[in-house]
């Protein structure tokens, strides 16, 4: 299904989202991020790309497993918590961040499906909006088998023709989130889809950050297990993991019980990284990867060779958070090049 | 194991605490904590009964730990903590929870108060459950003393600890013992002969089996704390061997070098090889190598050419002697507040302007005159002399802000020597208000205006200078009749403050110990350990510690000895084991918690802070400076707080 | 609604054996299911233990599949949970769940000769492909346990060692010389290479220290094992247990579902993050 | 607050009133004490502030007051002995700092001001501990209960 | 003006006579307008290093890294390491050697005076731009900078960019230092020392309150700003779980009883506790470097706490730091005069 939208009619659309929430890009603080859009209110669909990925709809930064409680010498009583969400609709998505959403899925299923990911992922519907020009110097979708308006992981595309969108509806839940407001839509006549494929072609002329040869990668990153080359580039690396958080696919965490009183509290799932020093360290203080070389290499191998061996693609879009939001210049496409090169 | 038995005994204090808390109540939800294994409560804990049960139950259950509720710990928590010892488990893991004087006593509606009084005791469980079984800090003690400065403190000291049958160094800084005391002419309030009390006991001294005398040496450095200081003294060599110098005194007549002699305050002059005063301790002649023309035959040499007695040596070496002592009493006393610093009273430049020693000096027999009051500049007697008390001290705002204490009383001495020597002559007095508290001290200073008619002026001296006639003219008002005051005096005698002596400062620089804002030594407790220094083992005595007469001095100086005494009584000192400990993988070594301990326990060691356990009294301020949290005090450390707030607020 | 993977059964300890003591002691716990639930095991799996309210622990199953009435655990004290492990008392009642990772091969391994060399608590993972081989020994040839602790106090599963006997070729050591010790008296590898068993059809199974497997693998590759021929298993990090949290991988792997149990020859492809 | 005699007027109409709860850090020797003294005369206190008794108030971290919040209080004292009583001579003085900065950082973020105390109550002011105690129960009374910095569990 | 070739120059020659082992600098990066942090070891490099208003890095940090690292090595190199410092970058380096965290010998200091010029903030160019990011920023005369985009060029007037720490400095020439560029003059007065801070404390208590409760909720705890705090040195954070420090002795009761002052939930509670811990222990510390809040990804003004803290210091304790290596630390040291008042 592909439709047209006048940008005034956008209000419409998402008023008749009526039992969803709807979460939309907004400037506050002076970054992009989602925020919840109360009902019949505006979006503002200018934005760059947000600075927390989508990947917080599905898999956010706390999850309760469950509560418990147990009275000394007692029995535990477990209280599970797996989400009942309302259906959600993430206005705005970038076509790197929905990119992101099937690789997460896969992670989150395998032998083992998370009921918790699945809860709150299958509520999900995310209405991608394509780039026409790349929101930062640090975009390289197209280096990593995206593209600009890839269609991947989300459920509608939005492409912006001025003063239209041109809408798609990619999956089921993506037409029925358009279905719920038919009138606001036109139907695409063929100017419009002519237009939509200009738009698209030009945004995939737009100048990205390239990487040499995708395949090769794998391979030089596995010849280089062992390179001082890590440990140089993550020379001023902090640590802080600023570049896992933000990424729309890393999904590393642990698992906490917090106490809520006595005798009770809950079992807790927040985000981890692999940035962190305790990450791996085992309680008698060995660390496999002990320091920030090898997290380094830990976090760019995940991405480029053992997701690669594991899953056949790459576990990054290309989004340039992680370049763009590290406080010290810690550049993935750049440590890829060095990689290569040695 | 980690986890703790803990055993809850609660108390109903008669009716005390069970008419307010539900004791019942109390006792039986205890048992919900994880660590408890039993729980009690019973009429009197502390009654024999009680005791008993405590502990049958420790052994019983083999509790590891235990929680009393009932009065304040200030009542009853040696009594349990003794219980646990003889129970067989350490007394460090039995603490009190407060119900009675913190709970009961202060509360009416039952309810809330058994609410308060769970907490309180919940709390206590926590904490006990991170209790460690802690030993007291046994440290062996060195049953030697040192007491620095021989001044009349110092040597009152040393006796009462030599005759006490320990070993004393007495170390010196001067040529001989005395201090300022042996400068004195008289003293109030008895007009007794200052050097006739005081020789005795210098000759007490030297003579004393126990009493190892260092004259003419400084304590360089000390380490070691309480029980067992380490004292590093550097002994000067006096290049005349007391032993063999018969006092001649050949070797003064041929000396050719002339300088003041520093005794009499410049009174009079000495030679370059001298006897300080003719009754030094120990008995015997000085080399001033600063003013020696050289140690060198061909230079001079002209003493040892005439000592017959060959007691005269060139070669003699400055000494460096460490010596091990249990403790440490610092007798430093005053230096007057020099003259230099008065520019409204000539700052020491105008003639027959004199201080109160120098006045001593010129009263004293052995002194400058021989006895008799003349005055320095023309050998005249004088027959109008103004003193002027409160010189350098009560004035905040230029000079010292405190009260000097004794010059009340010694100008009033001076007046009444001044007119027992010129019974003619006239003396004034200029004072701001008299302060004589002191057995005997305010008749003293009615005698001195009434039978020997001083004239007191209540007012401050705002100048004086010498006329040309040779008198000293002294402007001030008389505050009682508002008239302005003018009086050409023939001498003024200052009453300058006592402050702490230049050997103070170095002595509490090198013994590490604190001065108070006016430079003297500071007391541990200015009203509970008044003669304790801060550090454990360093005891101070005299007016190092802030103005005082010889009596006090006296005093002080007894009671360090009889506190010295004390704590060397035992072969071991026992020191609580509440002492701060650092995690060593935590500390930085930034010293923030070396800056903020009040004791000077902890140093820098490797750059990982070190607690001294004997000098740390276990305040725990350096556990709330510290950012890492890489310093705790055992038994009270961050986790049993925390676990403390915790159980506090229902967790 | 789906298998929640996170929530675990209940468990109730019945029974709890001290093995060894001192700052990282070690004691035995027997785990049974008291809502009648449970699961079944292989040789070499693992579960997650937990205590409410302190945290969950990655822990090999040290019993044999064919007990079926209990899970045996044998946990070393070293932090949060397994002090509390340390705490509990029989009859307390804890969570568990898995069983997780892979196992060891033992139905490839019929007709084999099996030399076991184990060091420390790293006898644990390894205790219940024994126990298996010994019941079942006529499946298998001569079975040879090599163990040893730093002193006779720090040797595991004592009582049990002496049942053994009778059933398999057990070499015991100890690190350093004790008075009245009759057994080997030196490091395992060495005990090993002492003994020297032969690599004709068998199979090396080794866990313990990282060291002492280095230098076990050593030495069984000069008495000439295959690298197929050695088996051991690794332990990292891990706090989910079921590939997702993300620490435990060594390369590509999950070490918590493709392991713990690796053979040296698949060991030997995968990088050094261990 | 200041109008008594409408507090009791509404009193019965009004709904549960917020029992306060506030921890109560004091030194061993000045304020516990003190409030011995209080005990031990009997001068009657509200019973909604539990102690800790700490050596001194020097060894009170800034940890403790906001986990103390965290945990729950509506309020937090910390009580030590009067400028130069202190037992241990200084300890108090760093509390001093340290705590002015924490309060200030408490208001600065927008906690009521009033919900950090700090009092020098000596070993002879058993009334001053109870007034001290039960103003604080008064004005956190009025405030209502602490969300702020309350853990959300 | 600073001339970039004096700091090459400086730097070449530190390395050429062997008088430092590295020099700590700025180069351009690959990732965007603003410099990056580089460590050089070769006279050669020298020519990489750059100087501009996006030399925004606390490089005391990497001193701080470099000690843990020799710390942990078998072989420890400890000859002098070479820093391009800042005014604030320099105080850092005060404060450590404050704390004794390395020797004076340790290091050579580099200094560079801002000369009333600072850094920029690129918050403030991602608000004035709305969330796209210039690939240039550069003087721009007296008084202003140029930024490129993507569409062209853009003048902005300084006080517009310029970090709140510039705006504010009241120290823009490193004080602490073996050699010194720049004028040392240039005290800015954009703004009035504390004005942030105090401007924040005019709201109410419940303004205040919502915007904090905004913040604390949003941190993601991924404590970037702690990592790059020269300041938040400690082997192991008091409030978090990122950073355990296990050596061999460290007993199984330590591991098992450490205290959780602070879950690692990322709810506003648990922020505002390591927040506030954060602030204290900086006080008397924090050398308003504004790095905690340039990294932070979003955009926690988290300057604004440790800066109120460092006017309550200065007003009512006189106490600055970085300003006297002697001085005992702000809370490890009092005045009889301190404040009483608030005191009941
Ligand atoms: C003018 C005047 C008149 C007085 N008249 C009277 C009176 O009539 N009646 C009365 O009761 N009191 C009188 N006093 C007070 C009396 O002098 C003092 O109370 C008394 O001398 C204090 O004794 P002390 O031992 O503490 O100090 P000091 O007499 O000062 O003795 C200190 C000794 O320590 C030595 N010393 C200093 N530093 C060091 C060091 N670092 N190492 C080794 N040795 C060191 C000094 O050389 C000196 O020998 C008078 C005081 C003054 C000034
Ligand atoms: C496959 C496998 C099998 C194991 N089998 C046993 C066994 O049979 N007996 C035994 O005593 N120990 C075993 N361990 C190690 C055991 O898991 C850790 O010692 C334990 O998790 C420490 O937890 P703690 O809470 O006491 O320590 P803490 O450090 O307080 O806990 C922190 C968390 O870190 C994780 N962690 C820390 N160290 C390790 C580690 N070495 N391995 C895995 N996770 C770790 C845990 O998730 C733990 O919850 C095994 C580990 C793995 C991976
Ligand atoms: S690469 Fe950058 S963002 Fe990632 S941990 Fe290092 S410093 Fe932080
Ligand atoms: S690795 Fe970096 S560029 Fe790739 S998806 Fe993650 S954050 Fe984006
Ligand atoms: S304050 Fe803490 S880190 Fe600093 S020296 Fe003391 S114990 Fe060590
Ligand atoms: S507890 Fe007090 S006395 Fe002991 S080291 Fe710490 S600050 Fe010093
Ligand atoms: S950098 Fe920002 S998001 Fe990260 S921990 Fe600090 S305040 Fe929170
Ligand atoms: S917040 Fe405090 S404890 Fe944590 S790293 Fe910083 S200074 Fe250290």
């Amino acid at each position: 299904m592909e439709k047209i939208l006048s940008k005034e009619k956008l209000r419409e659309w998402v008023g008749k989202l009526d039992g969803c929430e709807v979460h939309a890009p907004a400037f506050a603080d002076s970054v992009w991020n989602y925020a919840p859009v109360q009902t019949g209110g505006d979006i503002d669909l200018s934005h760059t790309n947000t600075v927390g990925s989508v990947k917080a709809f599905a898999f956010p930064q706390r999850e309760v497993f469950f509560r418990f409680e147990q009275a000394k010498g007692g029995a535990p009583v477990l209280t599970a918590t797996v989400p009942e969400p309302r259906p959600t609709v993430v206005f705005g998505v970038r076509p790197c961040d929905g990119r992101g959403m099937p690789r997460n899925d896969k992670v989150f299923s395998a032998e083992f499906k998370d009921p918790y990911y699945w809860a709150r992922r299958e509520k999900l519907t995310l209405v991608g909006l394509a780039c026409n020009e790349p929101h930062s110097p640090n975009c390289f979708c197209q280096s990593v088998g995206g593209s600009p308006h890839s269609e991947e992981g989300l459920d509608v595309l939005m492409t912006d023709l001025g003063d239209r969108y041109h809408v798609k509806a990619i999956t089921p839940k993506g037409a029925e989130a358009m279905e719920r407001a038919g009138d606001a839509f036109n139907e695409a006549g063929a100017a419009d889809q002519a237009e939509v494929e200009r738009v698209h072609a030009e945004s995939r002329q737009q100048p990205q950050r390239p990487i040499g040869d995708l395949a090769a990668i794998p391979e030089a990153i596995k010849q280089n297990f062992d390179s001082p080359v890590w440990a140089e580039m993550a020379q001023h690396c902090i640590g802080c993991g600023i570049c896992t958080f933000l990424c729309p696919t890393c999904h590393c965490f642990d698992i906490n019980d917090e106490a809520t009183g006595a005798n009770k509290g809950e079992r807790v799932r927040t985000w981890d990284n692999c940035q962190f020093p305790d990450f791996t360290m085992h309680t008698s203080g060995h660390n496999p990867r002990h320091d920030l070389g090898a997290r380094l290499r830990q976090r760019v191998s995940h991405k480029f060779l053992y997701f690669v061996e594991n899953h056949k693609t790459q576990q990054c879009t290309g989004c340039g958070r992680c370049i763009s939001e590290c406080p010290v210049g810690i550049d993935i496409v750049a440590v890829l090049e060095r990689v290569g090169q040695s | 194991m980690t986890k703790k038995r803990t055993g809850v005994f609660v108390c109903h204090c008669g009716n005390n605490i069970a008419a307010t808390v539900d004791v019942k109540r109390l006792a039986e939800e205890m048992t919900d904590e994880e660590t408890v294994v039993y729980s009690q409560d019973y009429v009197y804990m502390c009654s024999d009964p009680g005791q008993n049960s405590v502990i049958q139950a420790i052994k019983d259950n083999q509790l590891d730990s235990v929680v009393v509720s009932c009065c304040s710990p200030n009542l009853h928590e040696k009594t349990f903590r003794d219980n646990a010892e003889r129970a067989g488990i350490s007394g460090f893991t039995c603490e009190i929870a407060n119900i009675r004087e913190q709970c009961a006593w202060v509360h009416k509606n039952r309810e809330e108060a058994t609410e308060k009084a769970i907490k309180i005791s919940r709390s206590a469980i926590r904490r006990v459950a991170h209790n460690k079984a802690l030993d007291p800090i046994a440290v062996p003690v060195t049953r030697r003393v040192m007491v620095i400065g021989g001044g009349i403190a110092g040597i009152q000291a040393a006796l009462d600890v030599a005759n006490a049958g320990l070993e004393v160094i007495l170390v010196e800084k001067l040529a001989t013992i005395g201090g300022h005391m042996l400068q004195l002419s008289e003293t109030f309030p008895t007009l007794d002969c200052s050097q006739c009390i005081l020789s005795p006991k210098m000759v007490e001294v030297s003579r004393h089996p126990n009493i190892k005398l260092m004259t003419y040496s400084e304590v360089q450095d000390v380490s070691g704390s309480v029980g067992n200081f380490r004292v590093k003294v550097l002994q000067k060599p006096t290049y005349v061997d007391p032993e063999a110098c018969k006092l001649c005194d050949d070797c003064v007549q041929v000396c050719p070098v002339v300088v003041p002699n520093e005794h009499d305050l410049g009174l009079t002059a000495r030679r370059a090889i001298h006897i300080p005063f003719a009754q030094a301790i120990p008995a015997s002649y000085t080399l001033d190598v600063d003013a020696c023309l050289g140690l060198n035959p061909i230079r001079c040499g002209k003493c040892k050419d005439v000592c017959e007695a060959g007691a005269i040596n060139y070669d003699m070496q400055p000494r460096t002697v460490f010596e091990e002592v249990g403790a440490i009493i610092v007798a430093t006393g005053f230096d007057l507040y020099g003259q230099e610093n008065l520019g409204e009273y000539g700052a020491g430049k105008v003639e027959d302007v004199l201080d109160g020693l120098q006045f001593e000096r010129l009263c004293s027999a052995s002194g400058a005159t021989k006895g008799h009051v003349l005055r320095p500049s023309d050998h005249k007697v004088p027959k109008e002399v103004v003193f002027i008390q409160c010189v350098g001290s009560r004035d905040p705002a230029q000079h010292c802000a405190y009260c000097s204490k004794i010059c009340c009383m010694y100008t009033a001495k001076h007046a009444r020597l001044y007119k027992h020597h010129v019974p003619d002559g006239r003396a004034y007095v200029f004072y701001i208000d008299i302060r004589s508290g002191g057995k005997g001290y305010e008749e003293f200073v009615q005698r001195t205006m009434e039978d020997d008619e001083t004239i007191y002026l209540r007012g401050r001296v705002s100048k004086l200078h010498r006329t040309r006639d040779g008198k000293v003219r002294v402007l001030g008002t008389d505050t009682l009749t508002g008239q302005n005051v003018e009086i050409d005096a023939d001498m003024v005698v200052l009453a300058l403050a006592m402050q702490p002596s230049k050997g103070t400062e170095q002595a509490a620089k090198v013994l590490k110990i604190g001065r108070d804002k006016d430079g003297f030594l500071a007391e541990a407790h200015p009203k509970l350990k008044p003669v304790e220094s801060v550090t454990a083992g360093i005891y101070l005595a005299g007016a190092a510690q802030g103005p005082k007469d010889i009596p006090e001095t006296v005093s002080q100086a007894s009671a360090a000895a009889c506190k010295v005494l004390a704590l060397l009584s035992q072969d071991t000192l026992s020191h609580a084991p509440t002492v701060a400990k650092v995690r060593e993988s935590h500390c930085t070594g930034c010293e923030m918690c070396v800056d903020a301990c009040p004791y000077q326990a902890i140093r820098l060691l490797n750059g990982k802070a070190v607690v001294n356990e004997v000098l740390c009294e276990g305040c725990g301020t350096c556990a709330g400076t510290c950012v890492r949290a890489a310093i705790d005090v055992k038994n009270v450390t961050q986790l049993q707080i925390h676990a403390m707030i915790s159980a506090i607020m229902g967790g | 609604m789906m298998d929640n993977i996170y929530l675990p059964q209940v468990g109730r300890i019945a029974g709890i054996e001290e093995e060894t003591q001192g700052a990282r002691a070690i004691k035995t716990f027997k785990v049974e299911f008291p809502n009648g639930d449970g699961f079944e095991h292989a040789c070499g799996q693992c579960a997650m233990l937990s205590i409410f309210g302190r945290g969950e622990s990655m822990i090999s199953i040290a019993s044999s599949p064919l007990v079926k009435d209990y899970k045996q655990f044998s946990i070393m004290k070293m932090g949060r949970v397994t002090t509390a492990f340390h705490d509990a008392q029989v009859g307390d009642l804890i969570g568990i769940r898995g069983p997780y990772g892979n196992h060891f091969p033992m139905a490839d391994w019929k007709g084999k000769d099996l030399v076991f060399i184990g060091g420390g608590v790293g006898l644990a993972p390894i205790w219940p492909v024994i126990q298996t081989a010994v019941a079942q020994s006529s499946h298998y040839g001569k079975i040879t346990v090599f163990y040893g602790a730093r002193t006779s106090r720090d040797i595991m599963y004592k009582a049990d060692f002496e049942r053994l006997r009778g059933l398999a070729d057990v070499q015991l050591s100890v690190d350093a010389p004790e008075q009245g010790w009759q057994g080997y008296t030196g490091f395992v590898p060495a005990n090993l290479m002492d003994k020297a068993p032969s690599p004709d059809n068998a199979i090396a199974i080794t866990c313990g220290p990282p060291i002492m497997i280095k230098f076990v693998i050593q030495n069984l590759q000069k008495l000439g094992f295959a690298d197929e021929q050695i088996y051991t298993t690794i332990e990292n990090k891990m706090k989910c247990g079921i590939g997702k949290c993300g620490r435990c991988n060594v390369g590509k792997d999950y070490v918590c579902v493709k392991g713990p149990v690796y053979s040296w020859a698949e060991l030997k492809t995968l990088p050094q993050e261990y | 607050m200041s109008n008594p005699s409408q507090t009791t007027a509404t009193a019965p109409t009004a709904p549960q009133e917020h029992e306060p709860r506030i921890v109560a850090f004091q030194c061993k020797w000045c304020t516990s004490a003190g409030s011995d003294l209080a005990g031990v005369s009997r001068i009657q206190y509200p019973a909604n502030a539990v102690p800790i008794q700490v050596m001194c108030s020097g060894m009170v971290s800034p940890m403790y007051v906001l986990s103390a919040f965290n945990k729950g209080a509506d309020g937090v004292l910390v009580s030590g002995c009067h400028p130069g009583d202190c037992h241990y001579m200084k300890g108090n003085f760093f509390a001093r700092r340290k705590l002015y900065l924490v309060q200030k950082l408490l208001q600065f973020i927008g906690l009521e001001s009033d919900r950090f105390r700090m009092s020098w109550i000596s070993a002879a002011e058993g009334t001053k501990y109870a007034q001290v105690i039960s103003d604080f129960v008064r004005d956190m009374k009025a405030l209502g209960p602490q969300r702020k910095l309350k853990a959300k569990r | 003006m600073v001339k970039v070739e004096d700091i090459q120059q400086c730097a070449a020659g530190l390395l050429e006579k062997g008088q430092v082992k590295s020099v700590l600098g700025f180069r351009r990066g690959t990732a965007g307008a603003m410099a990056e942090p580089c460590t050089i070891t070769e006279a050669a490099e020298a020519g990489t290093l750059v100087w501009d208003p996006t030399c925004l890095n606390n490089l005391a940090l990497y001193l701080v890294k470099d000690r843990k690292q020799q710390a942990a090595s078998k072989t420890p190199d400890i000859r002098p390491i070479g820093i391009v410092a800042k005014g604030c970058d320099s105080r850092a380096v005060a404060v450590l050697l404050q704390e004794n965290y390395f020797k004076r010998e340790e290091v050579f200091v580099i200094g560079v005076s801002c000369e009333g010029t600072g850094v920029i903030d690129p918050k403030k160019v991602a608000t004035l731009l709305k969330g796209r990011s210039p690939s240039r920023v550069e003087f721009d005369g007296a008084d202003g900078f140029k930024l490129t985009l993507r569409g062209g060029e853009m003048q902005v007037p300084a006080r517009e960019i310029l970090a709140d720490r510039c705006l504010e400095c009241r120290a823009a020439s490193p004080a602490l230092n073996d050699v010194v560029f720049g004028e040392p003059s240039g005290e800015r007065g954009y703004a009035t020392p504390f004005h942030a801070a105090k401007e924040a404390l005019g709201a109410s208590e419940t303004e205040r309150w919502a915007a904090w409760e905004h913040h604390f909720d949003r941190c993601l705890r991924c404590f970037a700003c702690r990592s790059v705090c020269p300041m938040c040195y400690c082997p192991e954070c008091v409030v978090d779980s990122t950073s355990f420090v296990i050596e061999p002795q460290t007993s199984a009761e330590e591991k098992a009883n450490r205290i959780k002052w602070c879950e690692r939930s990322p709810n506003t509670s648990e922020s505002a506790v390591y927040h506030l811990t954060r602030a204290i222990h900086l006080a008397g510390r924090c050398v308003d470097c504004g790095e905690c809040e340039r990294v932070c990804p979003v955009n926690i003004p988290l300057r604004l706490l440790n800066t109120m803290l460092e006017m309550e210091a200065f007003e009512m304790f006189h106490y600055q730091a970085g300003h006297d290596l002697s001085q005992a630390s702000l809370l490890s040291s009092f005045r009889d005069e301190d404040p009483n008042s608030f005191i009941r």
